[in-house]
């Protein structure tokens, strides 16, 4: 369990290395599926459908529609690689790994109950979100933008196993949300931004400013 | 039941809409739904019914407060809709209207929604059904307007969703047995654990306050407001804005209960009082005045967090304030896109003279601009001055000044550009294209009848609404 | 009638002005002198009569009974409002008439209308909320009346800085009457003298009045928009609209509570503004800035003796505050009066030349007799002179201010000065004046449009007549106002009915009378001796030099550069010079503008760096969107400190 | 009835003794440098000539033109009759009767000035300009001489505020006052009645253009205005209170006696002053009075 989570952060820093958008897109896919492994992993004797539901959902949406449709985006505006982003990889590298001691360091502050103690689910969580927001500031291009976003629902997602069992509304709910948002943020960037400006580079999107 | 009413009657008109084959005669279904609507909406109002404690969903205090006000406004827009969509018969509306409706579905589920899981739902799928209306016009411009809002907004959501969890956590973590209704967590009260509820607030206020549109989270607004068609930004200044506010409100009920009220109340003065600065700062130099309303939307969730942190007399100024900005703020945005229509460009830079080219609606603007200003006897003149007089009451001194003094640069932006634009010599180019538009019933009377609410609100404010102000007050403070 | 019923007739009338007014002249006219003469009345049933009108509604009106009520103080302002509104009226039908002005004139009309009853509401409101509303009406529409001729771009400036200017003024009512609800927990108002906990508010409501009564350093928007405004607008503004101001201050000072400092500086502010305010008027060249500055010093006339009255509440009631307010209160009538006339005249002038420049005026007694007369019986009104009613007041306020000299208390220091200070403001009204009223209407005609003038017709002329005769009553027979003054007092202080306050106006009045007529007899009998010795007619005698032209007369600035030498340090003007040189010295020039100090130096500057500080946070918003992410996590980031102080408190 | 018989004989006094006071000076003036002057009633003899004379009127000028100067007679004649005379008191005395004196003359100067400008003469303008200004300095100086007086006499009346015995500051008052009587009367050194280059002048070169009875008005005004100045030095300084009636007026005629050589000898000592030196001559005059009234203030506290 911890093992899985501690893989999703190597994958959270991984990406943060990544130049090429192809190894991003791949390592936001392979947390998407470890996410989804994780409700059937996290305790064994309640299996009760909805988890399994929700777990599907989750390697489904997370770990193939969207990386296929990011893969199929990344195709038609034929760009390759992340080119001079606002935050430098070495920079954003440092700021993760800083950010994921941080998260450790933070999540103690939060009282766990106890069957959760053991979990390195908040740290993670925290770790991911950060993560993401550093692709979201960090980035220019808007496909590893939305890379970043899912980073950061993952990380919430994450957050939500702590409730699966007492509130599964809730976490149904979020992954509703990463594949809408996903699939709404993608076919406007894929057939409207790429049409309107042909190209996916965010900074031509400074035309309204005061 | 009628509750659920409320939701369904317009989500059917969506499906009816995207169904709809006539491209021309679609629009009506706009007015046809608002209709039935407000009729359900104020029969619910006058005769409020019994909301089980239990209930996921329900006409409760606060929807009743705020509920019809939104309605009255979206029934208004959708008339205004139906003309404005008659001059822009070139793009199809299909999407459009349906949107619309379905906005109006989720906006009443938002509002009634008792159930923290199902209120967040319910906003995100409002902010998601906004987003193909932001860029109806398909320029380029609003493609980038889209973009901005979606990705700040997903980041709101984001973040409002873990907050969720949080207090979901909280609950869990204080022996809660994972019920998430309000009532239940109201209940569990100081049983809730500190430090979550606490990080709970945090998380929500900003991801709630993201859709507000509080300062530093508006980016998001001036664009959105900027580029979208104007009954849109009406009913997102109106309509969206309102969920979030009461959102904000019940959460904030559950931390009161939790007995960290003050703390809640700080944050709450403090990111509004920013807000108020921040957009009275931005009202002072822009030129466009499609952007200056949204700015003012900004300061105008200053002023109702402001009185959220009032206490009971300033959260009743507040609602008060839901209804008198959203009406006013509506026949602004209006009266703004009719003169945006004619004069074909939005900066006061190359549109002057609006007076001579669309004098009526050129009328109901600046009237509009001195009511949203707190000019008597107009609604927010009264909802504003509640506010202060509660501020003062409560011992918050300085903060009304600062609220007072915003109020004034505030005031110096918007005549600038205002009187900038109505007054002088039009540019020979405004006046080809103001040729081109004409000003006619179905354009001037709404937003006439939004002026007409406002006034109507502010000099004989029925006592069955401030009745239902102090029941919502009631139901958010249960310890008078 | 009762004043009520009078009260209703007028306010119906004035609502039919309204509805009529666009359309109908004619009907608008009747409509309006219904109105003013209705309203006349009612005040004058309450002035002379002894009990205050009263009324309460039965329905609610923004959450509050209306409550209205005619008292002693606002009768008077309502009278005044009455008479200068009335007169008005006639004015603009052939002052701002249909032909000349298709487009503004109807919006003219409508706008007189709304404002009479805005300010008329003002006046009788009793509850903070409906006063609210009825100050922010009259403000409005009097921006609208100042921006009647909004096509120029001069006229618009002026309008917009007189709205921001009064919405600061407003927003420190707000705060006022906010404060004043929250303390006492209703909007009602009244007297509440006791309740000594009120008596900071006080200053929030000079502040906001103040800036209405163009106090000095609040005056800023005041001179602008008189000039700009259409004459008889100017008239209703500087007559009666400033005069809100006062009546705000001295309602309030008399309802509530007066912190012990107030009569200092309220007494401060106005020998400040009678001093500097005249001393800017005798400055201008423009003649409307010269009559907007001579109101910020009759402003301050009025304030000194307000202040006198303070002073007087502050040491134990003495009777010579009585005086004092009585003068005050007096002269609020008589400027009304006087500067109402004096407008009409500017007006009619620049009706007839089309320029406000004084350089470019001269020798039109000749073309318009009766505006020269009428405008230097108004001169001699304001500059203070016997007989006329300027007199009658400011003799009053002496009174007050030297009894309390002489009475060596504390407040003699403050009464000595502003005695002084009065004395030299009265000199330099009666210089400004002088040289307005030469170089209007004596010498030779400095330009063509001079020269080609005419006098106004009998629609202007009547209402200068009868304010003129306003002006001529009050000098030569102020015993009928002392009873008014008196009323006025006893509503302000009810203390005070019994304190014996002796003003021989009787004797003055008679004095007066008999001026008057010494005056006349000598006038006429020099003239008629002159003719029997001979009366023949040459070329001015210009020390022997034989040609003498119109540019060689003495210009207003050079008349008033000696005095504008001394109040340099404060009017600061900007030179122009080009000194003639050489044995055949080509053209030379002096050019001489007074810039408005306050707003140019002090107001503009602040301005500057706000908007400075706006231009920098609006880089903020420069469209990236990383940014505004990174700007939602630093909110996130800042609150989640704001609640762990919070949480450690 | 007697009343008004007793307004006229003062009236007849007044117009009468008043034009004696320039012959004095003139006497004077001339008896300093040695030589024999002219009649000491010289300007009875003017003034009957000019009564006699035709008027030339300038073609700008308007009635107002011959009307000003007649305003001005009446008005300082009738500030003259609010005088109180020694022992004999004034014709009418009331409370404030003092302030309408010193508005009298305010009325008196605007009428000369508003005459002066209605020829349109830059040498008019010039000297109009000039009396209008200096007269803030004046009025300050002359209200502060009668704070000084009416806070010594807590009276604001004249008939009592000039009848006591001197106060404590008489001396400065005195200074203050002349000062302030050499600058209202245009005497040197604040303007030179006979010197003929107009650019120097005040008063004279305001009413170059006038001639017949309106002069004749003018001048006797002047002379009416100085003899009120004089008196009113001479009654605020002489302790002349608790005098029998004849010696008080005998007395109030020395002093006015005295007073108009003096005149005469700053006039044929003193030289007249730079004009932008008058303004600080008159603020001395003005602080004189300042002083005399603080003196007054601490003496009455004793």
């Amino acid at each position: 369990m911890n093992l899985l989570i501690g893989l999703a952060m190597g994958l959270n820093l991984l990406a943060l290395g990544s130049s090429r958008l192809h190894s991003l897109i791949r390592a936001v896919a392979v947390q998407g599926v470890l996410l989804g492994v994780m409700p059937l992993l996290i305790d064994h004797e309640a299996l009760d459908w909805r988890v399994v539901a929700v777990a599907l959902a989750t390697m489904v949406g997370k770990g193939i529609v969207i990386p296929t449709l990011l893969r199929r985006a990344m195709r038609a505006a034929n760009i390759e690689r992340e080119i001079q982003p606002f935050l430098g990889y070495v920079p954003s590298l440092l700021l993760g790994a800083g950010g994921t001691i941080a998260a450790v360091a933070l999540a103690r502050a939060l009282p766990l109950l106890p069957e959760h103690a053991g979990t390195l689910l908040v740290p993670g969580a925290i770790a991911s979100m950060l993560t993401g927001f550093i692709f979201l500031i960090g980035r220019v291009k808007a496909i590893s933008q939305v890379c970043g976003y899912l980073i950061l629902e993952n990380g919430i997602y994450l957050f939500g196993l702590l409730l699966i069992h007492s509130t599964p509304l809730l976490v149904e709910s979020g992954i509703l949300l990463d594949v809408t948002v996903g699939v709404f943020v993608i076919g406007i960037i894929v057939d409207r931004i790429q049409r309107a400006f042909d190209s996916l580079d965010t900074r031509k999107l400074t035309t309204l400013r005061e | 039941m009628n509750a659920l009413l409320l939701i369904l009657v317009p989500l059917a008109g969506a499906a009816i809409a995207a169904v709809w084959p006539n491209n021309r005669t679609r629009p009506w279904l706009l007015p046809v739904f608002g209709f039935a609507h407000v009729v359900l909406a104020f029969w619910l109002f006058i005769n409020p019914p019994v909301v089980a404690p239990g209930a996921w969903l329900g006409f409760d205090p606060l929807a009743r407060a705020v509920l019809p006000a939104v309605s009255l406004l979206f029934l208004v827009c959708a008339a205004y809709g139906v003309s404005y969509l008659r001059i822009r018969s070139e793009r199809p509306n299909r999407v459009f209207v349906a949107l619309l409706l379905a906005i109006l579905g989720l906006l009443s589920a938002g509002h009634q929604a008792r159930h923290l899981g199902l209120l967040w739902i319910a906003t995100e799928a409002v902010t998601l059904a906004a987003v193909p209306l932001l860029h109806f016009n398909g320029t380029p411009r609003a493609f980038e307007a889209t973009w901005k809002y979606l990705l700040v907004g997903g980041t709101g959501i984001a973040l409002s969703l873990l907050g969720s969890f949080c207090l979901g956590y909280a609950s869990l973590h204080g022996g809660g047995v994972g019920d998430l209704t309000f009532t239940a967590l109201t209940a569990q009260g100081a049983g809730l654990s500190r430090p979550w509820v606490l990080t709970a607030w945090v998380l929500l206020l900003v991801g709630y306050g993201t859709k507000m549109g509080l300062a530093p989270m508006h980016t998001w607004k001036p664009d959105a407001y900027g580029e979208a068609p104007s009954i849109v930004g009406a009913i997102l200044a109106g309509g969206v804005t309102t969920v979030a506010f009461t959102a904000i409100l019940r959460v904030r009920s559950v931390v009161g209960a939790a007995g960290e009220g003050h703390i809640a109340d700080r944050t709450l003065w403090v990111i509004g009082l920013f807000s108020m600065l921040v957009a009275a700062l931005f009202l002072l130099g822009t030129r466009d005045f499609k952007r200056m309303l949204a700015y003012s939307s900004v300061e105008h969730m200053g002023i109702l967090s402001l009185g959220a942190a009032f206490g009971g007399v300033g959260v009743a100024a507040a609602l008060f304030h839901v209804w008198s900005n959203g009406l006013t703020k509506g026949a602004l945005f209006l009266s703004a896109g009719n003169i945006r229509r004619a004069a074909g460009s939005p900066s006061m830079d190359d549109v002057r003279g609006m007076s001579l080219l669309t004098p009526r609606s050129a009328a109901i603007f600046v009237t509009g601009m001195f009511a949203v200003t707190a000019l008597p006897p107009f609604g927010p003149f009264f909802s504003e001055l509640q506010v202060v007089r509660a501020g003062l009451a409560a011992g918050h001194g300085g903060a009304t000044a600062v609220f007072l003094g915003c109020l004034l640069l505030a005031f110096f932006g918007l005549t600038r550009v205002v009187f900038g634009i109505v007054d002088g010599r039009p540019r020979p180019t405004t006046r080809t294209n103001a040729k081109r538009f004409v000003e006619t019933a179905g354009v001037i009377v709404p937003p006439l009848v939004l002026l007409g609410l406002s006034l109507w609100l502010g000099l004989f404010t029925p006592p069955i609404l401030r009745e239902a102000w102090a029941a919502a007050v009631t139901q958010l403070f249960p310890t008078p | 009638m009762t004043p009520g019923a009078l009260l209703s007739l007028a306010a119906a009338s004035l609502v039919a002005g309204i509805a009529s007014g666009p359309r109908f002249s004619r009907a608008w006219l009747a409509f309006t002198l219904t109105g003013a003469v209705a309203g006349l009345t009612a005040t004058l049933a309450v002035l002379l009569g002894a009990t205050d009108w009263e009324w309460q509604s039965a329905f609610a009106l923004g959450g509050e009974f209306v409550h209205l009520r005619l008292d002693g103080v606002s009768a008077l302002f309502l009278a005044l409002l009455s008479v200068v509104g009335g007169t008005g009226a006639m004015y603009a039908r052939e002052y701002w008439s249909e032909e000349h002005y298709p487009d503004s004139a109807p919006r003219g009309r409508l706008w007189w209308s709304a404002l009479l009853l805005s300010m008329g509401l003002v006046l009788l409101c009793a509850n903070g909320l409906h006063f609210l509303i009825g100050w922010e009406l009259f403000t409005v529409s009097a921006f609208f009346l100042v921006t009647l001729d909004r096509q120029r771009p001069g006229v618009r400036a002026a309008g917009w800085l007189y709205l921001v200017a009064s919405h600061a003024g407003t927003v420190c009512l707000f705060a006022f009457f906010s404060t004043l609800a929250a303390r006492t927990g209703s909007w009602e108002l009244g007297p509440m003298r006791e309740q000594v906990a009120l008596a900071p508010l006080f200053w929030l409501a000079l502040a906001g009045f103040g800036v209405k009564a163009g106090v000095f350093p609040l005056h800023v928007w005041l001179p602008s928009a008189h000039a700009n405004a259409p004459s008889h607008v100017s008239a209703l503004m500087s007559g009666v609209a400033i005069k809100m101001g006062i009546y705000g201050i001295v309602r309030f000072s008399g309802w509530l509570p007066v912190p012990a400092g107030a009569g200092w500086l309220v007494i401060g502010l106005g020998a400040t503004s009678a001093l500097l305010g005249i001393a800017f008027a005798f400055a201008q060249n423009d003649f409307k800035r010269l009559l907007a500055y001579c109101s910020v010093e009759n402003i301050g006339v009025i304030l000194i003796g307000v202040g006198g009255a303070l002073l007087a509440v502050t040491h134990g009631d003495a009777p010579w505050g009585k005086l004092a307010l009585a003068g005050a209160m007096l002269h609020v009538w008589n400027h009304g009066a006087f500067k109402a006339l004096l407008f009409f005249g500017a007006g009619s002038v620049l009706h007839a030349t089309g320029t406000r420049e004084l350089s470019k005026l001269g020798g039109l007694w000749r073309t318009m007799p009766w505006t020269a007369g009428l405008f230097l019986l108004g001169s001699v009104a304001v500059a203070g002179l016997p007989p006329l009613n300027g007199f009658v007041s400011e003799w009053l306020i002496y009174l007050g201010l030297f009894d309390a000299t002489m009475s060596k208390g504390v407040s003699a220091w403050a009464a000595m000065p502003a005695a002084i200070m009065l004395a030299m403001a009265g000199a330099l009204a009666m210089a400004s004046f002088a040289k307005a009223g030469a170089m209007i209407f004596l010498g030779a005609p400095r330009t063509h449009v001079a020269t080609d003038a005419h006098d106004c017709g009998l629609g202007m002329r009547g209402p200068m007549l009868l304010l003129a005769g306003v002006c001529v009553t009050i000098g030569l027979a102020p015993i009928l106002f002392w009873r008014v003054a008196a009323r006025v007092v006893a509503s302000w202080r009810p203390a005070w009915v019994m304190v014996e306050a002796p003003a021989p106006l009787t004797t003055l009045g008679s004095v007066h009378v008999a001026l008057a007529i010494l005056v006349l007899l000598a006038a006429v009998w020099l003239w008629r001796k002159s003719r029997a010795n001979g009366l023949a007619c040459g070329l001015t005698w210009d020390c022997g030099y034989a040609t003498p032209a119109a540019r060689m007369q003495y210009t207003s600035a050079s008349f008033g550069g000696i005095v504008a030498g001394w109040f340099g340090w404060v009017l600061q003007p900007e030179r122009k010079l080009r000194r003639p040189r050489g044995q055949f010295p080509t053209e030379a020039i002096r050019l001489e503008r007074v810039p408005e100090t306050v707003l140019e130096r002090v107001i503009g500057p602040v301005g500057a760096v706000i908007l400075q500080v706006s231009t920098a946070v609006r880089q903020l918003q420069h469209g990236r969107l990383q940014f505004y992410i990174l700007y939602v996590l630093a909110g996130l980031i800042a609150l989640g400190v704001l609640v762990m102080i919070g949480g450690a408190q | 009835m007697n009343q008004v018989l007793e307004i006229i004989l003062r009236l007849a006094v007044w117009l009468l003794v008043a034009p004696l006071l320039p012959g004095i000076i003139n006497k004077v003036k001339a008896w300093v440098a040695g030589r024999k002057g002219p009649l000491v009633l010289q300007l009875y003899f003017d003034l009957a000539k000019l009564w006699r004379k035709g008027v030339v009127m300038s073609t700008l000028a308007s009635p107002a033109f011959v009307a000003g100067p007649a305003v001005a007679w009446v008005a300082l004649t009738g500030a003259a009759l609010l005088m109180p005379l020694g022992a004999a008191g004034s014709a009418l005395s009331f409370r404030g009767d003092v302030l309408l004196l010193i508005y009298l003359l305010a009325l008196a100067r605007f009428c000369t000035a508003w005459a002066a400008m209605e020829t349109g003469s830059a040498f008019e303008g010039m000297g109009a300009a000039r009396e209008v200004s200096y007269a803030v300095l004046a009025e300050a100086a002359i209200i502060a001489a009668v704070l000084s007086l009416s806070v010594q006499t807590g009276s604001v009346s004249l008939v009592t505020i000039l009848s006591p015995s001197a106060g404590a500051g008489a001396v400065l008052l005195a200074a203050g006052l002349f000062t302030v009587l050499l600058a209202e009367n245009c005497r040197v050194p604040f303007d030179d009645p006979n010197t003929h280059l107009e650019l120097t002048m005040i008063h004279e070169v305001m009413v170059l253009d006038h001639s017949g009875p309106p002069l004749a008005a003018i001048l006797h005004g002047a002379s009416v205005k100085l003899l009120l100045f004089a008196v009113l030095l001479v009654q605020a300084v002489l302790p002349m209170g608790d005098l029998t009636p004849l010696a008080a007026t005998g007395a109030l005629a020395a002093g006015v006696l005295v007073v108009t050589v003096g005149v005469g000898l700053v006039e044929s000592l003193l030289a007249r002053l730079a004009f932008r030196r008058v303004p600080l001559l008159l603020t001395t005059a003005f602080l004189l009075c300042l002083f005399a009234l603080l003196v007054a203030w601490k003496g009455g506290a004793k």
